[in-house]
């Protein structure tokens, strides 16, 4: 692999008066799959929504290719290649499913390629075939998040940053979704930024994994690893299930009544 | 014979209302903004091209002077989104609205110290000139309105429904977020389309000069436009035209009908009454969220 | 002593309505006025007293009316009021205008209420709507022997006075009220309303509608082939743009109003002058109402140099009591006294003809 | 910076969060009540137009800012409040009772419109709301006989146990009675936010669907949140007529409908201080600048609509520099002076927004 | 036990989609009964149908031997079914507390105008339902947030405040719609630990629907296999995830 594609130098995002993410740096390689874990909280979208240009960092620079695109508009940032697949969906809800794809080539031009690849969506996810023109604001939970990816992936994208792709989706269906997306890094060779509570599967589709803790960066390693740490074995593949329980309980108490 | 007089004028006031309604409803459609303007939007386009004609101001020949109203009113909309409306992005509409009320205080004002308190006519070829259909008689103007409106709403209705563009200001209205996920220049999306609603009001000003005197105070017609276009289903271009037509219709038939005090009363009972049945309008636009 | 008066100056107020829906009323009135004291201040004031005019706009709205009010007395503590426009706001004014005693002047509003109890302080520059539509009908019945009778009108008290005074004087002269119909401000098109009036075959129909609308109602029965009727305007729609429109839409319009039209005089030395001197000052033509204006202020003006040196509200109404003067401007006779606060009394009857007002009689 | 020790639920439940606020609280309402002495008349004039549309403001606010409808029409309900008071009174009642029934008759009509105005949303209410205000104007109108139509009426005298009050001849009184009524009308603005019915309200504004989950009645509440907003309206509207002191259909146009709107965006939507502050801005801004003209340019007019243009363009301003309202500008500042000198410069840079859809319910 | 809701025959169609279609199943008064499905089985509908929020187009729902047909949505809860949805809908501008108080709203014992004078029952209804809600802030651990705006809080925090919500209403019937979904490991967890506490020491019925087969065998007595609105299986969470047609239509074969 080798080229960096992006590179994150010690960003800080606020909302208002909240710091959200506090001197973040990583380095995204060409073909690389990256995963970001964290708790609750953490910044992880935060992050993800500074790179696509939806906020505005206060400080720090990031790279794309080489050329800064921090506080850029974000169709600007798309222009370039980077797609963002938010949390929570965010269809067009009054468009139909037909429609919410098309305006996933938006910036694409080529009628024919265009064509190719909403059939492809369709075959990733046949349901929305069937559903093509029921507007999206009536789908399912599931199905909703199948078109935001479904979406995504019209944008012909450089680099994909994908905010917890696998919520609300069956067990089933996340298989497949990261089969979709190992086979889109092996064989189309898009890069891609992960964000994801089920770190299982995100550490065995990713090359690097990050964990985020309040705003900051605790750990960084490959996925490998990071799948070996103990930390990492007890707070995000969730191996000691009962111990944890009695620590939680009186860790916060009240500090008044 | 009467009736049909009356169908007749009512459907080409109607027309008037229906044009200034379909400015806001484009602003809505890809917006979702209310441009509580559009009513001084249309009194400045009409007070433009009266400058730009009449033998007093510039005196230009009518056939330049109102596309280049038509021009000036649309580089008006897209500075006013590009200088005023683009700060307030992402907040929330009511921030919009009292924003563009004022602005039709400042619009007004304006006017009245380019243009005067008085009323005054546009010099329209379109003023003059009347057919009479074995006893109907239908002003140039009138037909003017009818067609142009008829048409424009077609035109628009097919930008909304086949073009890229037109999907995109759809979407960038539902949600800007995602519209900018998918490379959508929101904020250029919005300020064209506050441009294209600019033009239309200079049309609907102009036809509606054409079809009697201006003053500075016109704009007030603005609201009843709106009530037309929430008859119609805010945000349904065909139901703008809808809506118009029918508050336009209803008018003649009740000052014709119903006893003086009451005539008046029409358009905003039938308002009251379709909102009773059909809370969004008869095009309804509105939907239950799924959870 | 006496609010608004000091050796050096006297304070004249006025509410009117500067941006609202009669600004085109207001403004030139204003203006017109400005013009008279700026003449009266550049010749040294009356009796060493320059006039300051503190206008403030109400809209046509009342709580902005009050404020006025409120602004006037009780901080520019003006010592009488000047061409306040608007009759609701005429009459919510007369509540804090006849404790104080501060006099009224020339209310732009035709109104009958502008002389209600106590009518004191109160001072109308000319006649009412209600005899300006007396004296109309009456001449229309009579010129072209008239049957029926009709009305349009804005609910508004202005409108009903005028409807009023219709049917009252179709009454009087034992004609029929054969209809009326109603509208308001922003009402876009008057075809039903005439159509029903055609039918209801009317010989005279009275308008009390705002300009724009007056203009478009002759337009459209003429277009409706309707040919045979006599519209009449009070003066508040006997205006200028009203005769001007292209096309001779108006040609044939009559108006009763309580003065001649000044362009109808235009070719009298004094008139003349002042539509030089107003276009000069304003970069505007001078309008009728701008006339009215400057002759409600000339008013003023003679009723401070007639209340002598020591100007108290006594001796002002005094002054004004004792006015009686040919308004060479309106061509108008002038008179006030103790039981006469109706400045002229005349009303004149005209009718567009070629693009301006004709007068037809005086009355 | 002020650290809030809580040591029991009441101390969430009360008026005042310490003792400092409610210092300041009582602070500012003994200047009210000595106001008269440290005024002339004029300014007393003003300040009680400002509370007097400061109570029709919390009206409005109530319905718009707290449960999230947006109506255009409460002039309407000025004027339905200021005839029924003003014709109980006429009908030899005093004012102390025809006053409060006005208020209730207001709210009881305002609860009855709300019943098909429930269903309607945003933009559709705000039309409804436009026709029922011009719809007043022609009632009025139509109902000649005992609104004395386009005639208008005029105000009597207010007497309280002998006491005579009127606007002109004793405005101190008038002054007074005014600012009971509105620290009455804050007092149950307030206390109804700290109850179940205030936050059902919220609950209606901020999501529907999950606030019928949770056994809240929309229809219920909404109509509720209508009549409690007209009744508070009303009184406001009587005030208002015994300001004027005359008044008619023209009286409570469209204008001021879309006036009141615009004074609770401008002053902050949903706070009590909101109202307040957009009173002072709506009520007395033109006031102020016809003062400021004078200053400059004499008093004569130099562009005639001046004032409402220059209004306007303050107006917009104001929205561009604080779409949240005055309200929230003065949160900023007074966190800005709490965190003081630890504010960060960029600490209210608005972040980037987005919105979305409102036509799903 | 006792059957404390029972759907029967419900079918619910959107145009051409049969969304639920003939389904019956019933929960027993004190179990966590779980339904799984694929996306867009109709899970979430039945949920709606329950809330009311849709009518159906056949069928019979009881909830305690009482019809809920006959009762619209906001009486639906006074009963004591409180519920969480997919995709969080709270009261954005209020904070933590607020939004909990919300839920209490189903206890109001004062009107109006009791409010507005702020008498001194409203004050000590106003307490009892503080101390209600400060149970469930102490129970779910939500003291930092207590006084935060929802509008600023992870997406996380914000699953547990719905809860919260519901839990407030001190309902008998909880309907749980996705509960652990967008939660790590460690929150998952915790969630397992609640509802299981929220079943066993608060007697609470629970109905969820989760995609997290490990939380739904950890806490479920029984589950409800759905696909295309009708049921395609029911029993033990092992043998349902164990039923062939499951494994086919919901579970996959587990490889990536
Ligand atoms: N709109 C907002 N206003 C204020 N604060 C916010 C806002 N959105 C997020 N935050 C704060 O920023 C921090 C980071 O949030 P972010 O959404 O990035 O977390 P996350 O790691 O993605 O969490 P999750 O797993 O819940 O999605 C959180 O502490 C949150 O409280
Ligand atoms: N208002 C509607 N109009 C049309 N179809 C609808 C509507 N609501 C739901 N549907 C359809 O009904 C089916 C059931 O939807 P439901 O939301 O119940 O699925 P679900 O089982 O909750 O799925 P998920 O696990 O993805 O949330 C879906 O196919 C959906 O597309
Ligand atoms: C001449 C007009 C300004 C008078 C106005 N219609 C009024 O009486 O209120
Ligand atoms: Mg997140
Ligand atoms: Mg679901």
């Amino acid at each position: 692999m080798g080229e960096t594609v992006l590179d994150i130098q010690n960003i800080e995002s606020f909302y208002g008066p909240i710091m959200a993410i506090r001197g973040v740096s990583l380095k995204v390689e060409q073909g690389q799959v990256v995963t970001v874990l964290g708790a609750n909280g953490a910044g992880k979208s935060t992050l993800l929504k500074t790179i696509s240009g939806i906020m505005d960092p206060e400080k720090g620079q990031i790279l794309f290719e080489g050329r800064e695109i921090q506080g850029m508009e974000p169709h600007k940032v798309v222009g370039r290649g980077i797609v963002h697949v938010p949390e929570g969906r965010e269809v067009f809800p009054l468009l139909t499913v037909e429609e919410n794809l098309t305006l996933g080539a938006y910036t694409r031009s080529d009628k024919a390629e265009i064509e190719k690849d909403r059939q492809m969506v369709f075959d990733y996810f046949p349901i929305l075939a069937e559903r093509r023109h029921q507007e999206a604001g009536t789908l399912s939970g599931g199905q909703q998040q199948m078109l935001a990816i479904g979406r995504g992936l019209m944008l012909r994208p450089k680099i994909m940053l994908l905010d917890e792709p696998s919520l609300g989706l069956s067990p089933l269906l996340v298989q497949e979704i990261f089969a979709i997306l190992k086979r889109l890094n092996k064989e189309e060779g898009v890069t891609m930024m992960l964000v994801e509570q089920n770190a299982r599967v995100a550490l065995e589709l990713a090359d690097m994994g990050y964990v985020m803790e309040v705003g900051r960066i605790v750990m960084d390693d490959t996925s490998e690893r990071l799948m070996e740490s103990e930390d990492i074995k007890a707070f995000y593949l969730g191996h000691q299930e009962d111990g944890a329980r009695g620590e939680r309980r009186w860790k916060r108490k009240k500090t008044w009544r | 014979m009467e009736v049909v007089q009356l169908l007749v004028s009512g459907l080409a006031n109607g027309c008037v209302y229906g044009l200034i309604a379909l400015g806001f409803v484009l602003i809505y459609k890809a917006t979702e903004q209310v441009n509580f303007a559009q009513g001084d939007f249309m009194m400045l386009g009409a007070f433009v091209c009266l400058g730009l004609t009449n033998a007093h101001y510039m005196g230009l020949p009518f056939w330049l002077a109102a596309p280049l109203a038509v021009v000036i009113m649309a580089v008006l909309g897209y500075l006013l989104d590009f200088f005023v409306l683009r700060h307030l992005f992402g907040q929330s509409q009511t921030a919009v609205v009292i924003l563009t009320i004022a602005l039709g205080f400042v619009i007004r004002f304006v006017a009245g110290v380019i243009w005067g308190h008085e009323p005054q006519t546009l010099e329209s070829p379109l003023a003059v000139g009347d057919f009479n259909l074995g006893g109907v008689v239908l002003g140039m103007a009138d037909l003017a309105v009818i067609v142009v409106t008829v048409l424009l709403t077609l035109c628009l209705y097919q930008f909304f429904q086949r073009t890229r563009l037109g999907l995109a200001m759809q979407a960038a209205s539902q949600n800007q977020m995602a519209a900018y996920f998918m490379g959508i220049p929101v904020k250029r999306v919005q300020g064209m389309i506050w441009g294209l609603s600019g033009a239309v009001a200079a049309v609907a000003g102009i036809l509606f000069a054409s079809k009697g005197a201006i003053e500075i105070s016109s704009g007030l017609l603005g609201i009843k436009a709106f009530a037309a276009a929430v008859i119609g289903g805010f945000g349904s271009l065909p139901g703008a035209l809808m809506g118009g037509l029918i508050v336009g219709v209803i008018e003649p038939f009740a000052s014709y009908y119903f006893p003086a005090g009451y005539s008046q009363i029409a358009p905003y009972a039938l308002l009251l009454l379709v909102l009773v049945f059909r809370p969004h309008g008869l095009f309804s636009q509105v939907r239950i969220k799924k959870v | 002593d006496t609010q608004g008066v000091s050796d050096s100056e006297v304070v004249i107020g006025s509410v009117n309505d500067l941006s609202g829906i009669f600004a085109a009323v207001g403004v030139p009135a204003v203006n017109g006025a400005n013009m008279r004291f700026d003449e009266a201040n550049a010749g040294g004031g009356i009796h060493g007293r320059q006039i300051r005019f503190v206008v403030e706009d109400n809209g046509y709205q009342i709580p902005r009316a009050m404020q006025g009010y409120n602004k006037l007395l009780n901080r520019d503590k003006v010592f009488a009021m000047l061409l306040s426009l608007g009759t609701p706001m005429n009459t919510a004014g007369f509540k804090l205008l006849d404790p104080k005693g501060i006099p009224n002047i020339g209310p732009l509003s035709a109104a009958r209420q502008m002389l209600q109890e106590p009518v004191d302080n109160k001072f109308i520059a000319f006649s009412s709507y209600y005899d300006q539509v007396q004296a109309g009908v009456t001449y229309l019945a009579e010129e072209f022997d008239a049957k029926e009778v009709c009305a349009m009108y804005i609910p508004s008290d202005f409108g009903k006075e005028i409807a009023e005074s219709t049917a009252d004087t179709a009454k009087a002269l034992g004609l029929t009220m054969a209809g009326e119909t109603t509208h308001k401000p922003d009402e876009l098109d008057f075809v039903g309303s005439l159509t029903k009036l055609k039918a209801a075959e009317c010989d005279i129909v009275t308008m009390a509608l705002g300009v724009r609308q007056g203009i478009t109602v002759v337009g459209t029965a003429k277009k409706l082939g309707w040919t045979d009727v006599k519209f009449l305007n009070t003066s508040a729609g006997f205006l200028e743009p009203v005769a001007a429109v292209p096309g001779g839409v108006t040609d044939g319009l009559y108006a009763a109003s309580g003065w001649q039209d000044l362009y109808a005089r235009a070719s009298d030395p004094v008139p003349a002058k002042f539509i030089a001197d107003y276009q000069a000052k304003f970069d505007q033509p001078a309008s009728g109402f701008a006339m009215l204006g400057y002759s409600a202020a000339d008013t003023v003006v003679r009723a401070l140099e007639a209340a002598g040196p020591e100007l108290s509200h006594e001796t002002f109404l005094a002054g004004l009591e004792s006015l009686n003067y040919l308004d060479e401007l309106t061509g108008g006779q002038i008179s006030y006294g103790p039981e006469d606060h109706r400045g002229a009394d005349e009303i004149v009857i005209s009718v567009v003809e070629g693009g301006g007002w004709k007068t037809l009689a005086v009355k | 910076m002020r650290i809030h020790f809580k040591t029991s639920y009441d101390h969430d439940i009360r008026l005042f969060p310490d003792l400092w606020s409610f210092g300041v609280y009582a602070a500012l309402l003994v200047i009210a009540v000595i106001l008269p002495w440290l005024m002339d008349d004029f300014f007393l004039g003003e300040v009680t137009n400002v509370l007097i549309w400061a109570i029709a403001g919390l009206g409005l606010m109530l319905l718009t800012g707290q449960t999230g409808q947006a109506s255009l029409g409460h002039a309407a309900f000025l004027a339905l409040g200021c005839y029924s008071c003003i014709i109980f009174m006429e009908q030899g009642w005093p004012f102390l009772i025809a006053f409060p029934v006005a208020g209730i008759l207001t709210g009881v009509v305002g609860t009855i419109i709300a019943i098909p105005a429930i269903r309607l949303h945003g933009i559709y209410l705000a039309i409804a709301t436009i026709a029922l205000s011009i719809l007043a104007d022609d009632i009025i109108v139509l109902l000649d006989p005992i609104t004395d139509g386009v005639s208008g009426k005029f105000a009597p005298m207010i007497t309280i146990f002998g006491i005579e009050i009127e606007r002109w001849t004793t405005p101190d009184r008038f002054y007074w009675l005014v600012l009971a009524i509105t620290v009455l009308c804050t007092l149950a603005y307030r206390n109804l936010l700290r109850s179940p019915l205030g936050r059902a309200f919220a609950a209606v504004r901020d999501s529907e669907v999950s606030a019928s989950a949770m056994g809240v009645h929309i229809a219920r509440t909404k109509a509720a949140a209508f009549g409690l907003s007209c009744a508070i309206t009303g009184l406001a509207g009587a005030l208002m007529g015994f300001y004027a002191g005359a008044f008619n259909n023209e009286t409570f146009s469209i204008v001021i409908s879309i006036t009141l709107l615009m004074m609770i965006v401008i002053g902050g939507l949903g706070s009590i201080h909101g109202a307040f502050f957009g009173a002072v801005v709506v009520a007395f801004l033109p006031q102020f600048l016809s003062m400021a003209k004078d200053l400059v340019g004499g008093s004569s007019v130099a562009i005639p609509g001046l004032e409402t243009g220059v209004f306007g363009m303050i107006l917009i301003l104001f929205i561009l520099f604080e779409p949240m309202g005055i309200y929230g500008r003065w949160m900023k500042i007074r966190i800005w002076f709490e965190l003081f000198p630890f504010a960060r410069k960029d600490m209210f840079k608005r972040q980037k927004s987005y919105l979305k859809t409102e036509r799903l319910r | 036990m006792s059957q404390l809701l029972e759907i029967e025959n419900a079918t619910l169609k959107f145009g051409g989609v049969v969304a639920v279609n003939d389904l019956s199943f019933s929960v027993k008064e004190g179990e966590v009964y779980a339904i799984v499905g694929p996306n867009g089985a109709g899970k979430s509908t039945v949920f709606n149908l329950i809330s009311r929020f849709y009518d159906p187009y056949a069928g019979a729902l009881r909830f305690d031997g009482q019809n809920l047909l006959a009762r619209s949505a906001d009486a639906v809860a006074d009963l004591g079914i409180a519920r969480t949805f997919q995709n969080i809908e709270l009261f954005d501008h209020a904070t933590v507390l607020q939004n909990l108080l919300v839920g209490r709203h189903r206890h109001r014992r004062t009107n109006m105008v009791q409010e507005m004078l702020f008498t001194p029952k409203v004050r000590r209804e106003e307490e009892r339902h503080r101390a209600a809600v400060e149970d469930v802030i102490d129970f779910l651990d939500l003291q930092p947030y207590r006084d935060k705006m929802i509008a600023g809080l992870p997406y996380g925090v914000r699953k547990v405040v719905e809860l919260g919500r519901a839990l407030a209403s001190g309902p008998r019937l909880l309907l749980l719609d996705e509960p652990a979904s967008g939660l790590s490991v460690e929150e998952t967890q915790d969630m397992r630990w609640w509802i299981d506490d929220i079943r066993k020491q608060m007697g609470i019925t629970v109905l969820m629907v989760e995609h997290d087969m490990g939380l739904v065998s950890g806490v479920s007595d029984r589950v409800l296999a759905l696909a295309d609105g009708a049921k395609l299986a029911e029993g033990t969470p092992a043998q349902v995830q164990s039923d062939p047609a499951v494994i086919e239509a919901y579970l996959g074969t587990g490889v990536v």
